[in-house]
């Protein structure tokens, strides 16, 4: 009885009762939600270019933050250090494809899957080599960023709302929202779709997959870069970032590979559920079950939408 | 012209469904099992049995778990950790639970105990295919990963929350625990990777191993033509998991001596995924080719600068290790997609045409 | 069948009654109507035709009848059994066997394998004999291996046996596909388009193939096929479809001779 | 003999996710090394041949370098992790080469009849803990009736200290609330601290390490934690950690067994042999910060284990069980460290057979923004009560292994 | 052997194949010298049997075989007499040059208009035009005008056929690489392929080289003909002398001295007679 009263009314009561921190929560996964829809972004962009999932991402945040940092660092003026760090992001969409695509037209899946494996091996060693491993911290004062708090009185309570995130939340949106009318309107969206499904075809009706992968890897890197602005901001820019990588897959999968509009439902449904979870039934478990609690909802919505819920749909036929 | 076919003339059913119908072949693997059982534990250092020998041949045996059910059924996994965790951790309480028993025979049976688990998770592949199936298998992973921290009876209640292996003699050999000798225990290892291999080799030739391809290829067209995708999806799960299983008793009983949830973590899925990728995806002999590259290539990557007598920091070696080490992949793919097993075979076959290009 | 419906063709084959009776079929997709209320009967030990422009819902039928498509009206009666809906491997396990329009070959898989594929159902033996290999599984799979050397001579693929399937140009990969439909040994074998993509020499070939199937192992053929010269010379009967409609039903020369047919389908050259 | 050295191999990460923290302990212990050789010719006439290992905190790679190197005549290993250091514990006694874990790894190595081969001096985990929680019951008037927050990373290290606490929450009235933070969760600990908002405890406790703590304090910051309530042990108190957080993080306090700074004359010799040349791998700025100290402050116990070994042995070659019994008999006392140059650098070291721990006292230092400053005495551990939970810990560890070599001291 | 020496080297000629080896993963030899040309304004046909080389041919001429680890390597391909072997595909389709891959090749994810618009990806003359040739496409095809909104992957067979021929029109090429374009067509169909090949031949000038096992419509519409067997040019000449030729007669028409045999008499399998001299 007590059991079921802790599962199934405490919660609701200690919302009530608190309603001040309920808001903060919501608040929270609404943060959280749009930073995870932003990392999801970038695994979009390429699924949906190459129908790969593209491992390297997560170590591409960490390299474009370190980049922008390691600039900086070495005397470069804070904006002209983001603007160097797209160029660098640039410099590696070309290269990614020159070395390393290109040669891998028309294979299956999970060979372009391992392929971006071994580029976030290449990056790792790379990125220390030239950066060194120790922890930076994200010049977010200095790239304009605010900093800072506001405190809302609010049923009794506070609710505080931390300016950078608010920051994140508005620039991850602008970012969302450019990409998704980018791919979604222009010819190169539905050119993205057919190199998606079949290379060769591509190929036979002129799309250069060249230019697409570039075009796409270098969106991929810009948001990597805003990525790592963002989470960099919250904790520190060191290689442990990349595991923030991990936590936009379940996201990924239940917005669907290849849907922008999903990657940002999946992100709210995930930051929002999570915390909440967290925060007031993740005690009757030991606590800690955000670290699988974002896979089991991706998990149970793919069994009633095998395609997850703004995915294409699996075509089966025979 | 030294690798010839030519005059061997199979004729009959049995000796051309042999595993290896080359006489050559055939030589090659009682070569390679004369120097794995005989020169190996006869001339090796304990160094390379114990860091280079004993990984190897368990990482290899995890590999082919995996490529049982992603290179010969198509389920992509990420979650062999997790169930290499399952088996550790079951061999941990079933050596604590009956000391007496021989440990070689528990190691085996912790195999059961990740395959049953594995069939849990393997449930969702079903309805869930491709890289939307990696999911699950990293919600295994991750739940999995849990359990290890929070069930405490797991590792009897161990303020460390880590299991350590305790001493246990088999026919007063010691063949666990800090005072095993490496020699020991590189052949139970081998010992038991030969015979699982020899099993996965015999699954995979007949009609079980058949069905697996036939979902991986086709699952469509593979129910049509009479297999039950529930039965065939749910045996790979369980017989990698055994693998996995198994691997992983070996690893933390036969190799590491103790271990934490990390020893388990998702890197480890990556790593064994690495294993049998550039190995081969659905090549047996690949798992072992893929070990083996990833595995020990860092190693010897590793001693490469020092035995050079150059004076490089490690730190730098270490990085310009896994410079090399993405490159490789990347090369290795680009030469050839199938992975190392197939660079393998088209060396044979320009062997067999050899001195003619082609 | 009861041998009182059998009829004796001109070239001696033995025709009993329906082995499947398709009734009231209807099968839709969202707002598309892939087939629209249609009814026919293949004939145990004949080789029935479907044709019909593209579209017509052809491909869907064959679907229909072995429990890929799950059509919303009407039943399927094989051998006197009425069903509706069922898993696809069901059909399979009461020996109905089929070839596919865009061939789906296990492609990582070699001409032998898939052919071996064929017997699956065929295959009993357990996990642990599997396992073990020596011993009962290997008697059976040499048991098995036979048959399949059989249809492999019969097919004249000799040469690419062990080749995988990924690489074999298109027509072979038909023929390959046929030998693994056989490899059931089907009391009813659906082929769609098995000579597509082929000139004429090879449909020869093909033909003949079929023709000594249906004739030595009595297999009932259903069979789809856009080249007339074909279906007439080979078919029994011929059931026409259109829009998802069946509009005609006969001999192959009453068939060809239909206004419908013709209007719909065949053009004025033929 | 032909192997004329002292070999030491150091088990480094510069690479990987904790690299941050590997690199100035790796930095400062290679550096006191290097200074011994330049300014003494080594010790006892033998140089100090150290080779780095890098093991980026993974226990198999530990291992492997473990391997690699324990057949040159490794003297002692220092595995900095607790991972490899679990690994190692029952190689050492076999193998014959003692493992110093400074104030990590298994605290129950200090009960050195069970464990004759491992150390883990100055303290462990439950000393400081302990410490810490007397520490807070120093404050605010006692700690009985509060409420005490733990936050830790979710596997062995970060679980070490629970029983005890429990314990002590038991004995001395005060809840404890945990808050288990997983690997992966690292730099997302948002629910963490609206936990923590929730619970609203009096004092946090943090068992932190790599990423978590620059994420932990500055979640703190934002939940407005006051952070002189918040307090890190000692991995969780480095200058990378509160650096990110800056301003906001004035305040926080950690606990600490080494100071910071250069202003010790050991460290100035290490500026002026090592530093200077151009023969450190370290950052200048880095020299003197709390990390690179403590693995400096590794070295000197290293160096002056060595030094004793070789009194006992009576000759300067010694091997590692020799260096085993200079490591137990380690007595480095405060006048010891005046003269090494170390003056009030950290409280003395007394080993003996029964207790590879030693005294364990620590002292708490305090962000005041932008750096670190000492701001307690030594405090000592409740080292009774520690004892007897170690004791326990100890019999419980070696009950399942028949024939672990005890050692028996009197 | 004779005839396939015979090179042309005429003013006109718009495509050239000279002697091309094709390797697949390095092993194996899947042309061995074949040589052909494509003139301005023509329609030539390649012939032959299963696997005698026809899409390996088509393949190496669109640069689309480095995707199917096949390389040429040996041989000169020349188009408007430059070499393009080094051009990637996209590059060739700028240049006017298209290819309907054998087995359709429909994006399966994008509906039949979606896959019409991205066949039309390379031009630059605006919406307008674009859509307008997709209604022409549509009056082809009215089939697929019907189902213009469903997704590829569900229409069927012959409407993917369609969909793919429609997709290569639509980028407006001036030479177009046909891979079997009627297979799996209905026979009226395949008649009205045919008949809009010759219409664009006539009306746009547009050349093709296309590959057909159809031997008997195939020879009826093109100019010229070629005939492959295991990766060399055994024969080739005008259309309408190879289908005089009582050889092509026999294998690849069906019509034997004594007019045309039923599919149910041949009574033996043929052997493969082989073109030996
Ligand atoms: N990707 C490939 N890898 C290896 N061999 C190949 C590959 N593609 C084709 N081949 C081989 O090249 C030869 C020629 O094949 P190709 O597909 O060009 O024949 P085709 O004339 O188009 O036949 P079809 O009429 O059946 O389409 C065949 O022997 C085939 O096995
Ligand atoms: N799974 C599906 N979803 C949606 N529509 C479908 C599906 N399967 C078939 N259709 C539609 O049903 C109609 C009939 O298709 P079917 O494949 O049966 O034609 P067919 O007669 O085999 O034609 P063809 O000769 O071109 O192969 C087509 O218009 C097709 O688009
Ligand atoms: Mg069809
Ligand atoms: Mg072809």
């Amino acid at each position: 009885m007590d059991l079921l009263y802790d599962i199934f009314a405490d919660p609701f009561v200690q919302m009530a009762g608190m309603p001040d921190f309920f808001v903060q929560v919501l608040w929270e996964g609404f943060v959280t939600g749009t930073l995870y829809a932003l990392i999801a972004l970038g695994f979009v962009l390429i699924f949906k270019a190459s129908g790969v999932f593209n491992f390297a991402q997560g170590i591409m945040v960490v390299f474009a933050a370190l980049t922008l940092v390691g600039l900086y660092q070495a005397g470069v003026p804070a904006l002209l250090a983001l603007v160097l760090s797209l160029g660098v992001m640039g410099t590696l969409a070309v290269s990614v494809e020159r070395l390393v695509l290109r040669h891998l037209v028309n294979q299956p899946d999970i060979i372009l899957f391992m392929a971006t494996i071994g580029l976030s091996y290449f990056l790792i060693g790379f990125g220390e080599f030239i950066f060194g491993g120790e922890t930076k911290s994200m010049i977010t004062s200095e790239l304009g960023l605010p900093t800072g708090s506001s405190v809302v009185d609010f049923a009794g309570g506070i609710v505080i709302f931390q300016h950078i995130d608010i920051a994140a939340v508005v620039i991850a949106g602008i970012l969302v929202t450019s990409l998704a009318l980018f791919f979604s309107k222009s010819r190169i969206g539905r050119a993205l779709r057919a190199v998606a499904d079949d290379h060769q075809a591509a190929l036979s009706v002129g799309i250069s997959l060249n230019q697409i992968w570039v075009i796409v890897w270098f969106a991929a890197g810009i948001v990597a870069l805003a990525t790592g602005i963002m989470w960099g901001a919250r904790s520190d820019v060191s290689f442990a970032l990349q595991i923030v990588a991990l936590k936009a897959l379940p996201v990924l999968i239940l917005g669907g590979f290849t849907s922008v509009p999903g990657a940002i439902v999946g992100g709210l449904i995930i930051g929002f559920g999570e915390k909440i979870f967290e925060v007031y039934w993740g005690g009757l478990l030991g606590g800690g079950v955000e670290g699988w609690f974002a896979y089991v909802i991706a998990l149970i919505f793919l069994l009633f939408r095998p395609q997850g819920l703004f995915g294409e749909k699996i075509i089966e036929r025979i | 012209m030294i690798y010839r076919e030519t005059g061997q003339f199979k004729t009959n059913y049995k000796a051309d469904n042999s595993i290896f119908p080359i006489l050559q072949d055939r030589i090659a693997i009682i070569f390679y099992l004369f120097v794995a059982f005989i020169v190996i534990p006869a001339f090796g250092s304990d160094f390379f049995i114990n860091s280079m020998m004993i990984p190897f041949l368990i990482f290899a045996l995890a590999a082919i778990g995996l490529n049982i059910l992603t290179g010969f059924t198509g389920q992509i996994s990420l979650g062999t950790g997790a169930f290499m965790g399952v088996g550790a951790y079951s061999c941990y309480k079933l050596v604590t639970i009956f000391p007496d028993t021989n440990v070689i025979f528990l190691i085996v049976i912790s195999g059961f105990f990740s395959a049953a688990i594995g069939m849990v998770f393997g449930l969702p592949s079903l309805r869930i295919k491709g890289f939307y199936l990696v999911v699950t298998t990293l919600a295994a992973q991750f739940f999995l990963e849990w359990c290890f921290i929070r069930i405490e009876w797991l590792y009897n209640y161990n303020t460390s929350g880590a299991i350590e292996v305790p001493r246990r003699e088999v026919f007063n050999v010691i063949v666990t625990g800090p005072e095993a000798a490496a020699v020991t225990q590189y052949l139970v290892v081998l010992s038991i990777v030969v015979a699982m291999t020899w099993i996965a080799s015999n699954l995979i030739h007949g009609r079980i191993g058949r069905s697996w391809m036939m979902i991986r290829d086709m699952d469509i067209a593979a129910e049509l033509m009479g297999v039950r995708p529930l039965y065939a999806k749910l045996s790979a799960f369980a017989v990698s998991s055994f693998y996995a299983g198994v691997a992983g008793a070996m690893m933390v009983f036969m190799w590491l001596g103790a271990a934490e949830v990390e020893s388990f973590d998702v890197n480890h899925s990556f790593l064994i995924l690495f294993m049998v990728i550039i190995g081969g995806l659905g090549s047996i002999k690949g798992s072992f080719l893929g070990a083996a590259f990833i595995w020990m290539l860092p190693v010897v990557l590793r001693a490469f600068p020092k035995a050079l007598g150059l004076d490089v920091p490690v730190a730098t070696v270490e990085h310009v290790n896994f410079m090399i080490i993405g490159g490789l992949i990347i090369f290795f793919l680009i030469i050839e997609p199938n992975g190392l097993a197939r660079i393998w075979a088209l060396l044979k076959q320009k062997l067999r045409v050899w001195p003619f290009p082609y | 069948m009861s041998s009182d419906q059998s009829t004796q063709t001109a070239d001696g084959r033995t025709i009993g009654g329906p082995i499947m009776e398709v009734k009231d079929i209807s099968l839709k997709f969202g707002g598309v109507t892939a087939i629209k209320n249609i009814s026919f009967d293949i004939n145990e030990g004949e080789i029935r035709a479907i044709i019909g422009p593209n579209g017509a819902g052809k491909t869907s039928m064959l679907n229909v009848i072995n429990g890929f498509y799950h059509p919303q009206e009407g039943q399927i009666v094989f051998r006197g059994e009425a069903r509706t809906a069922m898993r696809p491997y069901v059909a399979a396990s009461q020996g109905i066997s089929r070839t596919f329009q865009n061939v789906a070959l296990f492609e990582g898989m070699s001409t032998l394998d898939n052919i071996m594929a064929g017997r699956t159902l065929k295959m009993k033996k357990n996990f642990f004999w599997q396992m073990l290999r020596f011993g009962p599984a290997e008697v059976e799979e040499f048991e098995h291996r036979k048959v399949v050397e059989e249809i492999i001579d019969f097919l004249e693929i000799q040469a690419i046996r062990k080749t995988p399937v990924g690489r074999l140009p298109y027509g072979l990969q038909k023929r390959v596909e046929l030998g693994r439909a056989l490899a059931a040994e089907p009391s009813l074998l659906l082929l769609d388009e098995p000579m597509a993509g082929m000139n004429v020499e090879e449909k020869e070939d093909m033909s003949r193939f079929i023709l000594d199937v249906n004739d030595q192992f009595g297999t009932t053929i259903a069979l789809i096929e856009h080249d007339m010269g074909v279906v007439m010379d080979i078919a029994d009967r011929v059931v026409v479809l259109d829009y998802g409609q069946k509009i005609a039903d006969g001999l192959p020369a009453e068939v060809q001779a239909n206004q419908d047919v013709i209007d719909a389908y065949l053009g004025v050259a033929h | 003999s032909a192997q004329e050295t002292l070999y030491v191999p150091l088990l480094t990460y510069r690479t990987g996710p904790f690299a941050g923290g590997g690199i100035p302990i790796a930095n400062g212990s290679a550096d006191y090394y290097a200074m011994l050789n330049e300014r003494d010719g080594g010790i006892g006439g033998l140089k100090i041949v150290t080779e780095e290992c890098e093991t980026s905190y993974n226990s198999q790679k530990g291992v492997e370098c473990y391997e690699a190197t324990k057949g040159n005549g490794a003297l002692v290993y220092n595995p900095y992790s607790t991972g490899i250091t679990l690994q190692l514990i029952p190689k050492a006694p076999v193998d014959e080469i003692p493992v110093l874990s400074m104030g990590y790894g298994l605290s129950a190595v200090a009960v050195g009849e069970k464990f004759p081969w491992t150390f883990n001096y100055p303290a462990s985990y439950w000393d400081q803990m302990s410490s810490i929680i007397s520490f807070i019951d120093t404050q605010d008037g006692g700690i009985k009736g509060k409420k005490v927050g733990f936050i830790y990373l979710d596997v062995g290290y970060g679980k070490e200290p629970i029983p005890l606490l429990e314990s002590l929450s038991e004995s001395m009235g005060f809840e404890v609330v945990k808050f288990p933070v997983a690997g992966k969760e690292m730099q997302t600990q948002s629910s963490h601290w609206l936990n923590v908002r929730k619970e609203n405890p009096d004092w946090m406790i943090m068992w932190g390490w790599g990423a978590m703590n620059p994420t932990a304090i500055k979640e703190a910051a934002k939940i407005k934690y006051p952070m002189d309530h918040f307090i890190g042990n000692w991995w969780s108190g480095a200058d990378v950690d509160l650096k990110p957080a800056g301003e906001a993080g004035k305040g926080y306090r950690s606990a600490n067994m080494a100071a910071s700074g250069t202003h010790f004359q050991a460290l100035q010799d290490v500026i002026k042999y090592v530093v200077e040349p151009g023969n450190s791998q370290a950052d200048p700025d880095t020299v003197g910060s709390v990390l690179y100290n403590r693995g400096l402050y590794n070295s000197v116990v290293v160096a002056e284990a060595i030094r004793t070994a070789q009194e006992i042995a009576g000759h300067a070659n010694i091997t590692g069980a020799e260096m085993r019994a200079g490591l137990e008999a380690l007595d480095l006392t405060a006048e010891r460290l005046a003269e090494l140059g170390l003056a009030d650098f950290t409280a003395p070291i007394k080993a003996t057979c029964e207790n590879h721990g030693s005294g364990g006292s620590i002292f708490m230092q305090q962000w005041d923004g932008s750096k670190w400053v000492r701001t307690s005495d030594l405090i000592a551990p409740m080292t009774d009560l520690v004892r007897a939970e170690l004791e326990a810990a100890a019999d419980q560890y070696v009950s399942d292994k028949p024939n672990w070599k005890t050692q028996s001291c009197n | 052997m004779s005839m396939s020496e015979e090179t042309q080297t005429s003013q006109d000629c718009l495509l050239e194949v000279n002697n091309i080896e094709v390797l697949y993963n390095h092993v194996i030899l899947a042309l061995k010298g074949v040589s052909l040309s494509l003139q301005e304004g023509g329609i030539t046909a390649i012939l032959g049997g299963n696997g005698a080389g026809k899409t390996t041919t088509l393949k190496a001429i669109s640069n689309l075989l480095h995707s199917e680890r096949g390389e040429v390597t040996k041989g000169v391909i020349s188009y408007r007499g430059e070499p393009i072997a080094d051009l990637n595909p996209a590059a060739l389709v700028k240049k006017g040059v298209v290819q309907v891959m054998e087995g359709r090749h429909c994006f399966e994810h994008l509906t039949i208009d979606e896959n019409l618009l991205t066949g039309a990806f390379t031009r630059k003359d605006g919406s307008g035009a674009i859509n307008s040739d997709i209604d022409l496409v549509y009056s082809y095809f009215p089939r697929l005008k019907e189902r213009r909104k469903s997704l590829a992957g569900y229409i069927s067979g012959g409407e993917q056929q369609m969909c793919a021929v429609g997709r290569a029109l639509m980028s407006r090429p001036e030479t177009i690489l046909l891979d079997e374009p009627s297979m799996g067509l209905a026979p009226q169909l395949v008649e009205e392929i045919f008949d809009i090949i010759k219409d664009l031949n006539e009306k746009e000038k547009v050349s093709f080289l296309l590959a057909e096992q159809n031997t008997s419509v195939a020879l009826r519409y093109a100019h010229h003909g070629y005939i492959l067997e295991s990766g060399r040019v055994v024969m080739d000449g005008p259309a309408e002398e190879l289908a005089q030729n009582p050889d092509v007669k026999e294998f690849y028409l069906g019509i034997s001295d004594e007019g045309r045999k039923s599919f149910r008499d041949t009574r033996s399998y043929r052997r493969r007679k082989r073109w030996l001299n």
